[in-house]
C-alpha cells in the first residue's frame, strides 16, 4: 500500500471561490492510502513546494497527490518537486480542480462534490502508480543522409560542420540531383552550376563526409540514435579510389549511342562516363547493359587506355554495414510521366518537350551547347508555348495528374519565358497558365518583369489540344479572358509537368517504418511545429521528399533538418519517456496485432524460451517493445486481446481504478 | 425554392456533376471542336449553371451545337464533366411541352442521301422527348 | 450423410503414416455415445481402427487444436480440415500461433453436420446409439423399440444452414472437389434483430444471456480465442472473475469476447455448437462481421494468410461512430 | 434547490493532447457544463479500451463520451483512426443488444475548442438526462 500525502491548492481565489478547499482535504483523508492532507493558498509557489517536501520527509510518503490546476500547468514543477524531495517523479498525480471544476461550476456544493471525486480518481490511480525510470539509450554520433541533390548536400555540410561525420548516398553515380541539371535558377538568375558546384566540391573536400555515389540502402534496422543500415554499393567496374576521372576511357569506348540521361536522353553519352564534368566524384562508371565487354567479352578498350588501371570488370556488388545515430531523407523528385496526356503529343513529337528538358535545352552544357535549337530539326524555334500546370492539381479520380499544386512551375516557366526573350527577341512566348502564383520574396515582381519588361504573353486559359502537322505544332487553346478559342502554330511546346517523390521513397518509408502520405511525400511530425522530422523518432526530413519545393525553401529545410539532426547527436544519451508500452511476455501470444497498430514501428517480435510446468521448455513468439521508439500512444494496449501488452503510467488497472472511483 | 433554385439543382442532379470542382482553367473551352459555333462555350456553361443562370442557356442554339465528343470530359482535371452539363440543360429544354427540337416532319426537306439511317435515328433520340 | 467415409480416411492416414509425411494424426475419436465425437491424436493403424470416427457428428474444427498439438507430435501431423475449418487454419497461421511446415493439411468435403439439439427435438432424450445408413441415421432411444429414422438435412446445425463457403482456402492435398465459397442466408438473423426496437432487441437478449452460467465452453472451443492467459482469467486485467459475480458480468464477458475476437473470428460457429444452454452467440460474432463489412468493405478472415483485420487497420474516411446507427434502423 | 432531481453520471475519456487541453480551455474561458461530467486523462483516444466503457457502465455510469483529436490531427498520427473504426463496433454492438445510443459518443475536440467541448458535454448531458438511470446494462442478465 502507498502512503499517499493529498495537497488542496486554494489557487488564491480561483480554486477555493468555488470549491471548499478545507472540506475536499479533510474528505479525502479517509481514502485508501491516504496518510497526510492539507491545503494551501499557493501549491505552486516555493512555499507550496516545500510544504509538499516537508510532509514527504515527516510522513514518509510514497505518493502525492496535487488537486490544483491542469496538469498540462504544473505536473512537470510537481514531478520536480517530488524528485528533490527524493521520490520518484512518476509517484505523482493531479486532480484538476481549476479547469475542469471550479471555473466551469457555478455552485459551491457541486464544485466542491466534485472536487472530492476528482481527487478520490487521483488518489486511486497514484495507489496503483510503480516508480518509473526513463530509458537511456547510447547515440551513436553519426549521419546517414539518403539523396545527394542539394537537400542531402547542404544538410550534409551543416552537420559535418558542427563537428559530426556524415555519409551521403547517392544512387545516381554523382552528386548534385535536379540542381545540377538546372540552367539558371529564380529569382536571382545566377547559373545553378556556379552555385552548387562549389557546394560539391566542399562536400568532396569535407573530412567528415563520406559520399556513397552509386549506392543505395537495402536494410535498415535499429532505432533513434542506433540505426544499423546496409549500403549497397553497385558494382561501377572503375576503381573509385584509382580513377582520376581523366576521361580517356570515355573518349575511346565505341559504344557511342547510349541514351544519356543527365541530358534526359537527347543526346547520347558512351558506355563508359562521366554524367557531367562537375561530377562528384569525378570517377567513370561502366554501365553493364550497354558495355561489350561485361556484356560479351569482346572488347576492354577502356582497360587498355586507362593508365591509372582503374578499371575492373570483375567488380561485385558491396555491402557496407554501418550504424548511424540519425537518418536524414532527401531523395527528392521527379517530373511525372506524361504519357497520359495524349492531348498534348509529348510522345508523337519531339517538339513537345517537358520544362526540365527545356532546362537542358538552354544550359551551356547541354545538348546543344545552350542554343536553343527543337529537338526534331535542330532549327531555331520561332513561336513557343508553355502549358502551366500539367497533371498538377487534378481531381484525385483524374487518375491522371497529382491533386497537388507542384508549386515550382510557375516560377520556373518565367524564368524561361524570360530568358528566351532575353536570349532570342524574335521569339513569340505564349504561357498558358489557370492561376499564376508566386509567393515568395521578390517571386511576383520577377513574373511581373516577365510580362512587362520581356512581353511574354501570359494568356489566362489552357491548353486543349497539340496536333503536330508538318514542322508545326497546331495548338488550340482557350482564351478566357477575351472569351475566344485560339488557334496557334507554334514551333515548340513546353509543359510544365507535375513532380512527383522519387519512386525510391515508398520502399524507404517501409524500411524506416516512416509514414507517408497518399501521394507517397513523407508524414511530418507535425505539419507546423515539426516541419522537418518524421513521426518517426530519428528520421529527418529534407527537401522534395517532404512536398514540393523550390531551392530557396529545400535549402532552408536542409538546414533546419540537420540542426535537428546535430541536436540529437550532440547527446551523449537518450531519455526516454518511461510512459511507454510494455509486453508481458508470458501471456502474449505473439499474434502480430500490436505490431500492425503500432504507428512507430516500436514492437518487434522475438522467440522465447519458456520453462513449462513439467519442466520442458517452449519457444513462443513474443512481442518486444522498444523503449526508445515507443511514444507511448497505447493503439496496442487495445488491440492486445489477453491484455499482455499494458502502458506505463497509464496501466489498465490505473485506468479503471479511475472509472471506479469516479462512478462510486 | 424559387425557379432559379430549383433548375439549377435540377440540372446538378440530372448530370450528377458538381460543378463547383471546376477551377476555371478553361481546359473544356480549348479542347472544344465546336466552339466557334457556340454561343456559350463549354466553360460558360459550368459556371452559368454553378451560379444559376439556367434561363439562357435554355434558350440557347449552343445546346445543339455540342457534338457530345466528350473531349471536355476526358480532359478536364478536375472531373467536372462539361458535356454532362450541357446534356442535361439539353434534356431540360426538350422535355418542355412541344419543345422538341426536331419533328418528323422537318426532316424529308433537309435529308441528305449519304446520311445513315443510323444517325437519323440517334439525332432524333436527342432532339425529341 | 457425409460424401467421404470413416474407411477412406483412415486409409488415407494409414497411407501417410505408412510413407512418413506426418507421424501422427489429429482425428475424431468416438465418445460416450455416438454423437459426442471428441478430437484425438492417433499414432498408428491399430489406434485408427479402433477409434476413429466419421459421421454427421463430426462438427469439431480442429484448427485450435494445432496449437497444442503442434507440439506434442515429433513429425509432422496430419489434420483433417473441412472447408470452415480452413478459415481458422489461415487465421491461425496469420497470427503466428502454430508452426505451418509441422502439419500436413488434408481437405475434406463437408455435407454439413448434425446438431444433436436438433435430433433430441424429434426423438426425444435417452438416445442410446445412433446408426448411420445411407441418407439417414437411426437413432434409437431407450423409449423407443423401434430406431428412428432422421435425415440429416433436418437436423443440420445453424452455422451449416447457413453455410458461407465450400471452399478450402488452405489444404496440402485435397479429398474431393476444392469447392466454392457460396451465397448464404447467414445475415439474416442479425438483420431480423437489426429491425427491431432496441426495447425488443434488450428482451431477446437479456432473455439469451441470462441463461449464460460462464461454463467458458465458447472461448475454450474458439479458434480465435488462443490466449495463453485469457484476461478473464488474469488477475491483473482489472476484469478478472470466473463465475457471475454480479450482474453485469456475463454482457462483459460475452461482449468483450467478441469484441477480442471481432475481424478475427472467421464465423465458424464452434461457440454457439458447444453452448450447453443454446445461447446464439453466433449472432453477436456474425454483427460484428456484418457491421466491419458494411463499415469497412467485405473481409472474410482467413481467406488468406496474412490479411490485415479491420479493427488493425483505417482510412482517413472511415465512419464516424456516431453515424452508424443511422444506416436505415427501424429505430433510427 | 432541487434535491431530487435526478443527474446522471457521465464518465469523458480525453485524449492528453487535444480534447483534455479542450477542456481545460473550456475552463480558461470560465464556460459551463454539468459536473456530472467527470474526466479521465488518457495518452491518446485509442488507449480508450472497451472494456473501461463497459467498466463504467457496470459501476453505474449513465453515459460514456470519448473525445480525441479531430481524424487526420492526432498526436501519434493515427492512434485516433483506430479509435473511431473501434468504437463505431463496438457502440453499434451496445445498441444491438438494445442499450440505448445515445449514452455513448465519441467526439473531436482540438485543444482550441474549448467552446465545442462545453456544447458538446452540455448536449451530451442533456441526451443522457432525458433517457434516464442507465437500468439495461444493469439487467441484461436478470429476467423480470
Amino acid at each position: 500500500m502507498q502512503r499517499v500525502g493529498v495537497f488542496v491548492c486554494w489557487c488564491g481565489s480561483n480554486i477555493a471561490g468555488t470549491v471548499d478547499v478545507e472540506a475536499v482535504s479533510e474528505a479525502l483523508k479517509s481514502e485508501p492510502g491516504v496518510v497526510f492532507s492539507t491545503n494551501y493558498q499557493y501549491m505552486c509557489s516555493q512555499a507550496g513546494q516545500d510544504m509538499i517536501k516537508d510532509a514527504v520527509k515527516e510522513h514518509n510518503l510514497t505518493g502525492i497527490v496535487v488537486c490544483s490546476c491542469s496538469p498540462r500547468m504544473h505536473e512537470a514543477t510537481f514531478r520536480k518537486t517530488a524528485a528533490a524531495a527524493g521520490l520518484n517523479p512518476y509517484m505523482v498525480e493531479i486532480a484538476n480542480i481549476r479547469e475542469q471544476c471550479s471555473w466551469v461550476h457555478k455552485d459551491m456544493l457541486t464544485g466542491t462534490e466534485k472536487a472530492i471525486i476528482l481527487g478520490k480518481a487521483a488518489i486511486a490511480k497514484v495507489n496503483l502508480n510503480a516508480p518509473l525510470t526513463p530509458g537511456e539509450s547510447p547515440v551513436t554520433k553519426r549521419a546517414l543522409v539518403i539523396g545527394g541533390g542539394i537537400a542531402g548536400i547542404q544538410t550534409a555540410l551543416d552537420i559535418a560542420d558542427a563537428g559530426f561525420p556524415v555519409d551521403i548516398v547517392e544512387k545516381k553515380p554523382t552528386i548534385g540531383g535536379k540542381m545540377a541539371q538546372l540552367d539558371k535558377t529564380f529569382p536571382t538568375l545566377d547559373c545553378a552550376a556556379c552555385i552548387l558546384t562549389p557546394k560539391m566540391v566542399d562536400v568532396a573536400q569535407n573530412e567528415k563526409i563520406r559520399i556513397f555515389s552509386y549506392s543505395e540502402v537495402s536494410e535498415i534496422k535499429g532505432f533513434v540514435g542506433n540505426f544499423d543500415v546496409t549500403i549497397k554499393k553497385n558494382a561501377r567496374f572503375v576503381k573509385e579510389d584509382v580513377c582520376t576521372g581523366c576521361g580517356a576511357c570515355v573518349e575511346k569506348c565505341p559504344m557511342k549511342k547510349v541514351p544519356n540521361e543527365f541530358n534526359l536522353g537527347m543526346d547520347n553519352r558512351r558506355a563508359i562516363y562521366i554524367p557531367f564534368a562537375q561530377a562528384v566524384p569525378k570517377v567513370a562508371t561502366i554501365d553493364p547493359n550497354a558495355c561489350n565487354m561485361l556484356k560479351n567479352g569482346k572488347c576492354g578498350l577502356c582497360a587498355r587506355v586507362c593508365t591509372a588501371g582503374a578499371i575492373d570488370y570483375t567488380q561485385k556488388d558491396e555491402y557496407i554495414e554501418e550504424k548511424y545515430g540519425a537518418i536524414v531523407v532527401a531523395t527528392g523528385f521527379n517530373p511525372i510521366s506524361m504519357d497520359k496526356f495524349d492531348e498534348f503529343a509529348y510522345n508523337q513529337s519531339k517538339d513537345v518537350i517537358t520544362s526540365l528538358e527545356f532546362e537542358r535545352l538552354t544550359n551551356a552544357a547541354g545538348p546543344t551547347a545552350g542554343k536553343l535549337l527543337r529537338p526534331s530539326d535542330g532549327k531555331h524555334p520561332h513561336t513557343i508555348v508553355f502549358v502551366q500546370c500539367v497533371g498538377s492539381r487534378c481531381d484525385a479520380c483524374a487518375e491522371k495528374g497529382k491533386e497537388y499544386c507542384s508549386k515550382i512551375c510557375c516560377m520556373y516557366t518565367a524564368k524561361h519565358a524570360m530568358l528566351t526573350r532575353d536570349k532570342y527577341p524574335d521569339t513569340e512566348v505564349y504561357v498558358f497558365y489557370i492561376d499564376v502564383r508566386t509567393p515568395g520574396k521578390n517571386f511576383d515582381e520577377f513574373y511581373r518583369r516577365a510580362v512587362e519588361e520581356y512581353g511574354v504573353k501570359y494568356i489566362k486559359g489552357m491548353v486543349g489540344k497539340v496536333t503536330p502537322e508538318g514542322d508545326v505544332l497546331k495548338v488550340q487553346a482557350s482564351d478566357l479572358i477575351a472569351n475566344k478559342q485560339l488557334h496557334i502554330d507554334a514551333d515548340l511546346v513546353v509543359l510544365a509537368a507535375a513532380i512527383e517523390p522519387d519512386k525510391s521513397a515508398r520502399p524507404l518509408a517501409t524500411m524506416l517504418t516512416a509514414s507517408m502520405d497518399t501521394n507517397d511525400f513523407f508524414t511530418e511530425a507535425h505539419p507546423k511545429l515539426r516541419p522537418v522530422e518524421s513521426p518517426t523518432a530519428g528520421v529527418f526530413l529534407s527537401g522534395a521528399c517532404q512536398g514540393p519545393k523550390d531551392i530557396p525553401e529545400t535549402v532552408s529545410q536542409a538546414g533546419a533538418a540537420a540542426s535537428k539532426v546535430i541536436g540529437l547527436l550532440a547527446k551523449d544519451k537518450l531519455t526516454g519517456n518511461p510512459c511507454v508500452a510494455h509486453s508481458n511476455e508470458l501471456m502474449c501470444n505473439g499474434c502480430s496485432s500490436c505490431e500492425r497498430v503500432c504507428p512507430y514501428g516500436a514492437i518487434t517480435y522475438i522467440d522465447k524460451e519458456f520453462r513449462m510446468p513439467d519442466r520442458t521448455t517452449k519457444i513462443r513468439r513474443v512481442a518486444s517493445v522498444n523503449p526508445a521508439v515507443c511514444q507511448g500512444c497505447g493503439a496496442c494496449t487495445v488491440t492486445c486481446p489477453s491484455g499482455a501488452m499494458d502502458l506505463n503510467g497509464f496501466a489498465n488497472l490505473q485506468i479503471m481504478a479511475e472509472v471506479d472511483a469516479i462512478c462510486k | 425554392m424559387d425557379n432559379k433554385e430549383y433548375l439549377r439543382e435540377e440540372i446538378i442532379r440530372r448530370s450528377g456533376v458538381n460543378p463547383s470542382k471546376c477551377m476555371r482553367c478553361g481546359k473544356c473551352s480549348a479542347t472544344c471542336p465546336a466552339y466557334d459555333e457556340m454561343e456559350y462555350h463549354p466553360h460558360q456553361f459550368v459556371n452559368m449553371v454553378e451560379s444559376g443562370d439556367i434561363e439562357p442557356l435554355l434558350n440557347s442554339e449552343s445546346l445543339y451545337k455540342c457534338l457530345s465528343c466528350f473531349a471536355c470530359i476526358d480532359r478536364c482535371p478536375r472531373n467536372v464533366e462539361p458535356a454532362k452539363l450541357v446534356e442535361a440543360v439539353r434534356l431540360t429544354a426538350i422535355r418542355k411541352q412541344g419543345a422538341n427540337r426536331m419533328t418528323a416532319d422537318d426532316v424529308p426537306p433537309i435529308i441528305d442521301e449519304d446520311v445513315p439511317p443510323q444517325l437519323l435515328v440517334s439525332a432524333f433520340r436527342k432532339y425529341t422527348k | 450423410m457425409q460424401k467421404i467415409t470413416r474407411e477412406q480416411l483412415i486409409e488415407k492416414a494409414v497411407s501417410l503414416l505408412a510413407d512418413g509425411t506426418v507421424s501422427c494424426v489429429l482425428g475424431w475419436s468416438k465418445g460416450e455415445f455416438d454423437y459426442d465425437v471428441t478430437p484425438a491424436l492417433f499414432n498408428n493403424e491399430e489406434e485408427l481402427k479402433a477409434n476413429f470416427v466419421f459421421n454427421d457428428f463430426c462438427g469439431v474444427n480442429f484448427s485450435k487444436y494445432l496449437i497444442s498439438k503442434t507440439n506434442k507430435c515429433d513429425g509432422k501431423i496430419l489434420v483433417f480440415l473441412k472447408p470452415c475449418d480452413t478459415y481458422s487454419f489461415n487465421q491461425l497461421l496469420t497470427e503466428h500461433r502454430f508452426d505451418r511446415e509441422k502439419v500436413y493439411a488434408v481437405g475434406i468435403p463437408c455435407e454439413g453436420m448434425a446438431d444433436i439439439a436438433k435430433v433430441k427435438q424429434i426423438c426425444g432424450d435417452g438416445i442410446s446409439s445412433i446408426a448411420f445408413d445411407g441418407e439417414k441415421m437411426a437413432v434409437t432411444t431407450l423409449y423407443d423399440d423401434a430406431p428412428v429414422m432422421i435425415s440429416t438435412a433436418d437436423v443440420l446445425a445453424e452455422r451449416c444452414v447457413n453455410c458461407k463457403s465450400k471452399k478450402h482456402v488452405a489444404f496440402d492435398e485435397l479429398m474431393g472437389d476444392e469447392g466454392e465459397v457460396i451465397d448464404s442466408n447467414r445475415f439474416d438473423e442479425v438483420e431480423k434483430l437489426e429491425a427491431m426496437t432496441p426495447d425488443e432487441r434488450f428482451a431477446f437478449w437479456q432473455n439469451e444471456l441470462s441463461r449464460c452460467i460462464r461454463c467458458n465452453a465458447c472461448r475454450d472451443v474458439c479458434p480465435a480465442c488462443t490466449c495463453e492467459k485469457c484476461v478473464f482469467d488474469n488477475p491483473n486485467s482489472g476484469v478478472e472473475n470466473k463465475s457471475p459475480a454480479n450482474s453485469f458480468e456475463e454482457k462483459m464477458f460475452h461482449i468483450i469476447r467478441a469484441f477480442h475476437v471481432a475481424g478475427r473470428c472467421t464465423d465458424c460457429g464452434e461457440c454457439s455448437r458447444v453452448c450447453p444452454q443454446n445461447i446464439p452467440l453466433h449472432l453477436l460474432n456474425r454483427k460484428f462481421i456484418k457491421d466491419m463489412n458494411e463499415f469497412y468493405g467485405e473481409y472474410q478472415a482467413g481467406a488468406e494468410v496474412g490479411l490485415r483485420a479491420p479493427l488493425v487497420d483505417y482510412t482517413l474516411t472511415d465512419i464516424e461512430p456516431g453515424e452508424v446507427f443511422d444506416r436505415g434502423d427501424s429505430d433510427a | 434547490m432541487q434535491v431530487n432531481e435526478y443527474k446522471p453520471l457521465i464518465v469523458a475519456f480525453c485524449c492528453n493532447w487535444c480534447s483534455y487541453a479542450g477542456a481545460d480551455l473550456a475552463g480558461n474561458n470560465r464556460l459551463n457544463y454539468p459536473a456530472e461530467v467527470k474526466i479521465i486523462r488518457v495518452p491518446c483516444s485509442c488507449r480508450v479500451n472497451p472494456m473501461f466503457v463497459l467498466r463504467a457502465f457496470q459501476r453505474g455510469a449513465d453515459g460514456v463520451i470519448i473525445c480525441g483529436c479531430h481524424p487526420g490531427d492526432c498526436h501519434y498520427t493515427s492512434g485516433n483512426y483506430y479509435t473511431r473504426r473501434r468504437m463505431a463496433a463496438l457502440f453499434s454492438m451496445l445498441d444491438y443488444l438494445g442499450i440505448e445510443k445515445e449514452r455513448t459518443r465519441v467526439e473531436w475536440v482540438s485543444a482550441a475548442e474549448g467552446a465545442k467541448f462545453a456544447a458538446t458535454m452540455n448536449d451530451f448531458v442533456e441526451k443522457v438526462t432525458a433517457l434516464g438511470e442507465n437500468k439495461r446494462l444493469e439487467d441484461l442478465r436478470c429476467k423480470k
